[in-house]
């Protein structure tokens, strides 16, 4: 019950905090604080129960399991699980809700219940993505990511919003629509070959699906995916959607909602279609390295603070995709490091581009400079997430690079050495902002204000995460490794459904008897 | 205690402090900001002089001692971990780094005295102790990658620590860019040792190698031009050698510890450390030799010709290194140590006197406007003199000369070395020698120009005054056989780097060119002498001719390295992102939906409100029906 | 009975039924558009009769007897319309009632 | 008897083109009240007396007596028909007149193709209609009836006297 919990306290809070508002003023970020909390508690709970199992030296997959009937009649269950892969996930999800939260707690002024709701309900159908392990439902949560997230930006964003916002939904939509036929064919296929219709994952991991087939179900989940991450020809929703969101919109958008799209890749195209996926990654991994260079060239090229961010993500997205189709653990281990730490730095990078664009009034890179005298607190802030940015060791960020570059150049030195490009790249685009903001002769008359304390707070969590991760990355590196295992093992043309299986019930007999 | 305990405390001691001033800064006082700068890397310095001792006194076991800290990275076959090793090799490195980062750093307590962000600039200059200590400490290549991200990260803040300049910032940008273009090399070397390895331990990979390697080998060849690569970046070696110069932005002190005494020579290191697959790739370890010549002498050339006197010794330093990458490639690596060893001494000294003269003449770089300082200023005048008598490696008084020497003569002697890259060296030596006694008699000799302000205090006197004592003693502990035969400090190194395989020639020949090495620098002196003292007039005559005007411009720009690397690299790139700033990609999508609004303007025609028109079109397609249902 | 050939009453009702929207092609008039409209009806519930009297069957006539209901229907609610019609824009002009378009 | 279908026919085609092309709504409503007539003979010689009938009363009967009271109703005059002169031109025929004469030529070459056999002739009294209608279209009937009372009231509806009707609240305001 504990991860219907975590998804259904959102919900709930959503809806108290939207409702309540009216009534109650103020009193809805304090219900979603609430909320928050009461989930970031209940994942640190969890983790540690987890840790224990990979300190003492055991290497057995923990997984905590809810299966609830819900439409039999199509095959259809209310049925969550958590894995390491998942684990992570959902812990990033939690630690950025609470970030994003904690940036829009004095800032909005507009409709505050109805923000609060959408900002839950996002953050709640992105766990369930992470969380569900029925295709359904699934499918459920990430339309359900989708639509609030459209008003965060078509109703708080800045000025160019209603076309940012309509873009972003109607990419996102396409490629969820795509998916949902992919999806549905599976399902399909996979009941006219047992008789049994159902949408459960493992089920569906059993299907054995002719070359033809598999490929074109593969597409339709890729594109989806792809989309979402966004990989080089979809990937120009991104930045309108990324500079015209409120913070707390860029935060979660960049931070947990391109992250979707790599977790469907990890858990579903590899999974599912092993020997598609593998005949598909040598041109996978060549848009992954032009999204590297064209996104770094692009971010380069962009005036507006947030845009230039914007684009950064589509350069380290390339990475993910790369890594991803490298099929090896080390690539692997090293996209979802990428993960946390593009969430934990770009997130954070939105924070302060939305602090700096409060105070000044202005996102024009062009307009900023020499603000390090003014405001030494921000500048250290910025200059570290920079660094983390173009990805220097001892933050998470480079691990998380060095691990995919090395485990590709295992699959393909070609690759490898030209997505290494991008470090030179990200260097020239990450120090542009540095140069352009902190640097210089102050342009504005106009003194600014330092970080606050809660401002300070939140970007000191984002750094000393970073900085830890990268100097200790095991707790990830153990946590996810099982799963990584797992996601690998399929690729290795081998279908374990058997031998899962009888783990798999073994586990979830052990989670019916103690759901701890 | 034990003594591998010590490593990871002299380590930690300059992060410490860094932390302490990072997060305190702004609340101390500046005596307790210069009491607390200096404290952590003292404490180092001694503990490393301690350790050194010990070392030096029991060696311990393979004459290497290591720490382990904790495990980094483990994933997927690839374990790392934050682990120290010392060897003979890195002590010489973690003393320089330490003693001469002491010495600065009392320096600066005086000199940034009256700048703004003084805590600012000892935590940077704390943090890039510490990661050039864990940089030459490191046991893992990818330890060592993490060190070497540091030092540059340190050295782009400290370029750019005047930040309110845009062309500092610039400078520093460059700095760490062109870097950077090494390091992507040099990381794509870590991924092809670690594929090849499964490991980037450097004592495994250095023991496998030739258990896997054959001498020549291609894969060998890739990795050691791709570490290579790296080096170039860092140690401002061709073609990636124009950040230099321009790093000369910073404030001197840093200009003497990272662009000179310890992060550029970070290339020398890094070559020496993994010398065993230089070894198996002679066409790289040649390539080594070729670049470092190369460099010193084209760096030298630009330095005759600069009149910044901190881009003179810019210049300087990438000729020098040069020398290095010589003694590197062919394969005299004890040389090569010693000479960085000699040169972290006379060359962090040399930056510390230029900023001294610089900070009491006003801010004046350029040296043709001093002069006459010898009697305004003795302290820094005879310090800066015994150091350029060591860079200009004046015979048998200068420390220079030994380290430079040794250099020049293995060279000559060594197998893969020769007559050719000897008299390149030779001819460098004859440069540098002008090219520093033209220096020192510009900004000392002649008419006094400007006055100065102030007379520096004893916290800059007393650093200058212990970095000339090992400038001029430093080469005594190696002295070649010919001059009585010490050899302490290659005694040391035997126990981390390999022989220098000496070809067949005369023994009596080191002698011979001893002599004339050392006569060429006397005479370039003596050059200097003339042209810049006695006869003003002949460097003016000379000066006057269109053909020298444009070889003194060219060399003086660098050898137009910048103008081509502007018009070849950056212009195109900048241009390109200028006319693609809003992403053509975006222009499909913009397409599409401009295609929909057009086609909804188009149905939006046919809505014109008259039944008779629908009607119309009813029956229209009324007849489309039938005409289709009868055609098929 | 004489047999009357089914072809030539299908291509009277026919002639009927575009005479008729001839007449709605062709006036602006609402009333006469009416009026047509009815015309067109009738020749479908002509064909109606025709095959009714073609398979002696009795279904063509029910049919027959429901498009007549829903003229009669429909004639109500239309006169009904055009009387609002004309008082809202005082004339028969179909063209004036043209806030409907895109 | 075919002859009389033939001047039946002749008698429909030609009121009906006389339907629309008079300018005068009256003028317009008798001559299709004489094409429902011929239509009715029609019915009747295709033996279908009881839709003959039908047709007369209804048709003929109460729904054009419906049209002359709405023309009544709206005082069309003299206007009226001036204005239909001015739209009625040559050319506004033409396209109408085209689409129409393409539809019948399409229509008759589709008729033509269907060897149809004639056939039949039978009558089918009033009594066989009542069994189908009461028997296996009784929903149909129904149906019937309730879009019969949806006419209804939807005339009453359309056809009351408007006025201006105010929420009570504009009243108030009105009035104080």
């Amino acid at each position: 019950m504990i991860l219907a919990g975590l998804i259904f306290t959102l919900l709930i809070g959503g809806l108290f905090a939207g409702l309540l508002e009216r009534r109650f003023k103020g009193i809805a970020k304090w219900i979603s604080l609430l909320a928050l909390l009461f989930n970031m508690g209940q994942l640190i709970r969890i983790w540690l129960g987890y840790s224990r199992n990979f300190l003492i030296g055991t290497n057995e997959k923990m997984y905590l399991v809810l299966r609830k009937p819900w439409i039999p009649e199509f095959g259809i269950e209310f049925h969550l699980e958590l894995d390491g892969l998942g684990l992570v996930m959902v812990m990033l999800t939690g630690f950025l809700g609470l970030l994003s939260l904690l940036v829009s707690w004095n800032h909005v002024s507009k409709k505050v219940g109805f923000y609060y709701f959408n900002l839950l309900w996002t953050l709640a159908g992105i766990m369930g993505v992470f969380l569900a392990f029925d295709l359904f439902l699934f499918y459920l949560f990430w339309e359900v990511m989708l639509v609030p997230m459209y008003f965060l930006i078509s109703i708080w964003g800045h000025s160019n919003r209603t076309y940012a916002a309509y873009k972003f939904f109607i990419f996102t939509q396409l490629g969820g629509l795509l998916m949902l036929l992919s999806l549905l064919g599976l399902y399909f296929i996979q009941g006219s070959e047992s008789g049994v219709y159902t949408f459960d994952y493992w089920k569906l991991l059993e299907t054995s699906i002719g070359p033809a087939q598999s490929s074109w179900l593969m597409f339709g989940f890729i594109i989806a995916f792809f989309i979402k991450l966004p990989v080089l020809p979809f990937h120009n929703w991104l930045p309108d959607a990324h500079a015209e969101a409120p913070t707390a919109g860029s935060v979660i958008l960049a931070g947990l909602l391109l992250k979707t799209g790599a977790y469907g890749l990890l858990r579903f195209v590899i999974p599912f279609f092993p020997e598609a996926a593998q005949s598909f990654a040598l041109p996978a991994m060549i848009l992954g390295v032009c999204g590297i260079l064209y996104g770094a060239k692009l971010a380069f090229a962009q005036t507006d603070i947030k845009r230039l961010v914007a684009y950064t993500s589509v350069s380290h997205m390339g990475f993910v995709v790369i890594g991803i189709f490298a099929f090896n653990t080390l690539a692997m281990q090293g996209v979802i490091m990428q993960l946390v730490a593009h969430g934990l730095s770009t997130g954070a990078l939105f924070i302060l581009a939305g602090i700096l664009y409060e105070r000044t009034g202005t996102r024009d890179l062009e307009k900023l400079g020499g603000l390090w005298a003014s405001v030494p607190r921000m500048g250290t802030a910025g200059l570290i997430l920079v660094l983390a940015s173009l990805g220097l060791p001892g933050l998470v960020n480079f691990v998380a690079e060095f691990m995919i570059l090395a485990g590709t150049f295992t699959a393909s030195k070609l690759i490898a050495a030209i997505a290494a490009l991008g470090l030179v790249g990200a260097a020239i685009y990450s120090l542009r902002i540095m140069q352009k903001v902190f640097y210089g002769t102050e342009k504005s008359k106009t003194s600014i204000s330092d970080l606050t304390f809660m401002e300070t707070i939140i970007i000191a969590a984002v750094v000393f995460l970073l900085l830890f991760l990268g100097l200790y990355p095991s707790p990830i590196t153990k946590t996810v490794a099982p799963s990584v295992q797992e996601i690998i093992s399929n690729t290795e043309k081998v279908k374990i459904g058997e031998v899962h299986q009888i783990l798999y019930e073994e586990i979830t007999l052990e989670a019916a008897n103690g759901d701890h | 205690m034990n003594m591998a305990d010590l490593l990871w405390i002299i380590v930690a001691m300059p992060f410490t402090i860094f932390l302490v001033l990072a997060f305190l800064g702004k609340k101390l006082s500046a005596n307790l900001t210069a009491i607390i700068a200096i404290s952590g890397t003292g404490t180092s310095a001694l503990l490393t002089i301690l350790l050194g001792w010990s070392f030096l006194g029991s060696p311990p076991e393979n004459y290497s001692l290591s720490s382990h800290l904790w495990e980094w990275m483990n994933a997927g076959g690839l374990i790392t971990s934050m682990s120290l090793r010392l060897d003979a090799l890195s002590l010489v490195f973690i003393f320089v780094i330490t003693f001469v980062g002491f010495l600065i750093l009392v320096y600066s307590t005086e000199f940034m005295r009256n700048e703004e962000g003084y805590a600012r600039f000892f935590a940077y200059m704390n943090l890039f102790i510490g990661s050039m200590l864990i940089l030459v400490l490191a046991d893992n290549l990818l330890l060592l990658y993490l060190g070497w991200e540091g030092v540059g990260l340190c050295s782009y803040l400290l370029i750019g620590f005047w930040y309110k300049d845009p062309a500092n910032g610039y400078a520093a940008r460059k700095a760490f860019i062109m870097t950077r273009i090494g390091d992507t090399a040099l990381i794509i070397g870590l991924f092809l040792l670690f594929t090849e390895f499964g490991t980037l331990n450097i004592a495994d990979i250095l023991s496998a190698a030739p258990e896997k390697w054959a001498s020549g080998d291609p894969t060998a060849r890739l990795a050691a031009f791709l570490l290579l690569g790296g080096a170039v970046g860092k140690s401002a070696q061709l073609p990636l050698q124009t950040w230099l110069p321009d790093a000369m932005a910073g404030p001197s002190p840093v200009s003497a510890l990272i662009h000179a005494a310890t992060m550029v020579t970070a290339g020398v290191y890094l070559i020496a450390r993994t010398h065993t697959i230089f070894e198996l790739a002679p066409l790289a370890q040649n390539a080594v030799a070729i670049i470092g010549a190369t460099t010193l002498l084209l760096a030298g050339f630009s330095a005759l010709t600069q009149r910044d006197i901190k881009r003179v010794l810019a210049y300087s330093t990438m000729s020098q290194i040069g020398y290095m990458f010589l003694a590197l490639g062919v394969g005299a690596w004890s040389a090569a140590v010693f000479h960085f060893m000699i040169h972290a001494f006379f060359k962090a000294l040399l930056f510390l006197g230029a900023g001294a003269i610089i900070m009491v003449l006003h801010h004046e770089h350029n040296m043709f406007k001093m002069g006459g300082l010898y009697k305004k200023l003795p302290v820094i005048f005879w310090t800066f003199l015994i150091a350029s008598a060591s860079l200009a490696a004046l015979p048998v008084i200068s420390a220079g000369f030994y380290s430079k020497d040794l250099i020049l003569w293995e060279t000559f002697a060594s197998a893969s070395g020769g007559t050719q890259l000897w008299f390149l060296g030779y001819i460098g030596a004859f440069i540098t020698a002008l090219y520093t006694a033209r220096m020192v008699f510009v900004t000392f000799f002649g008419k006094t120009k400007i006055e100065p302000t102030q007379r520096p205090g004893l916290r800059i006197t007393l650093p200058l005054v212990v970095l000339a004592l090992f400038s001029f003693a430093g080469g005594f502990i190696e002295l070649p056989h010919t001059l009585g035969h010490v050899q302490v400090f290659s005694g040391l190194m035997q126990h981390a780097l390999p022989h220098l395989e000496i070809r067949d020639v005369a023994e009596s020949s080191e002698l011979v060119l001893q002599i004339i090495t050392g006569l060429t620098s006397l005479i370039a002196v003596g050059a200097a002498y003339v042209l810049y003292i006695r006869r003003r007039s002949w460097t003016d005559s000379i000066r006057n001719s269109t053909l020298v005007i444009q070889i003194h411009r060219f060399w003086n720009l660098g050898w137009g390295f910048d103008t081509a690397y502007d018009t070849l690299l950056v212009k195109p790139i900048v241009y390109l992102s200028r006319i693609n700033k809003n992403d053509v990609v975006d222009l499909i999508s913009l397409g599409l939906s401009k295609a929909m609004v057009y086609f909804n303007k188009l149905l939006v025609y046919t809505q014109n409100g008259k039944i008779r028109w629908y009607m119309a079109t009813i029956a229209l397609g009324a007849i489309l029906t039938l005409t289709i249902s009868i055609l098929l | 009975m004489v047999e009357i050939p089914l072809t030539h009453s299908i291509v009277l009702a026919a002639v009927l039924f575009l005479l008729g929207l001839v007449g709605l092609l062709t006036r602006r008039n609402i009333l006469f558009m009416l009026m047509s409209v009815e015309i067109m009806l009738n020749a479908a519930g002509l064909v109606f009769i025709v095959g009714s009297s073609r398979w002696a069957q009795a279904d063509g006539q029910v049919m027959y007897i429901f498009i007549l209901s829903m003229a009669s229907a429909e004639v109500a609610v239309g006169l009904a319309l055009i009387v609002q019609f004309y008082k809202k824009f005082n004339t028969l002009d179909t063209d004036a009632a043209s806030k409907l378009k895109g | 008897m075919i002859v009389a279908f033939y001047i039946a026919s002749a008698i429909a085609v030609f009121s009906t083109i006389m339907v629309i092309t008079r300018y005068n709504a009256v003028h317009a409503l008798i001559y299709l009240v004489v094409s429902l007539l011929s239509i009715a003979v029609l019915f009747y010689l295709l033996g279908a007396p009881f839709a003959a009938a039908l047709e007369v009363i209804i048709y003929a009967g109460a729904i054009m007596v419906l049209f002359i009271f709405v023309v009544m109703m709206l005082h069309l005059g003299e206007k009226s028909v001036k204005q239909e002169q001015q739209w009625l031109k040559l050319s506004m025929w033409t396209g109408p007149g085209l689409l129409a004469f393409v539809l019948l030529i399409e229509m008759i070459y589709l008729i033509s193709l269907q060897s149809l056999e004639d056939g039949g002739g039978m009558v089918v009294d009033a009594k066989q209609v009542g069994i189908a209608l009461y028997g296996p279209y009784m929903i149909a009937v129904e149906l019937a009836a309730i879009l019969l009372l949806a006419g209804i009231v939807g005339a009453y509806y359309l056809g009351k006297e408007k006025t201006t009707v105010l929420h009570r609240f504009l009243k108030q305001q009105e009035n104080g």
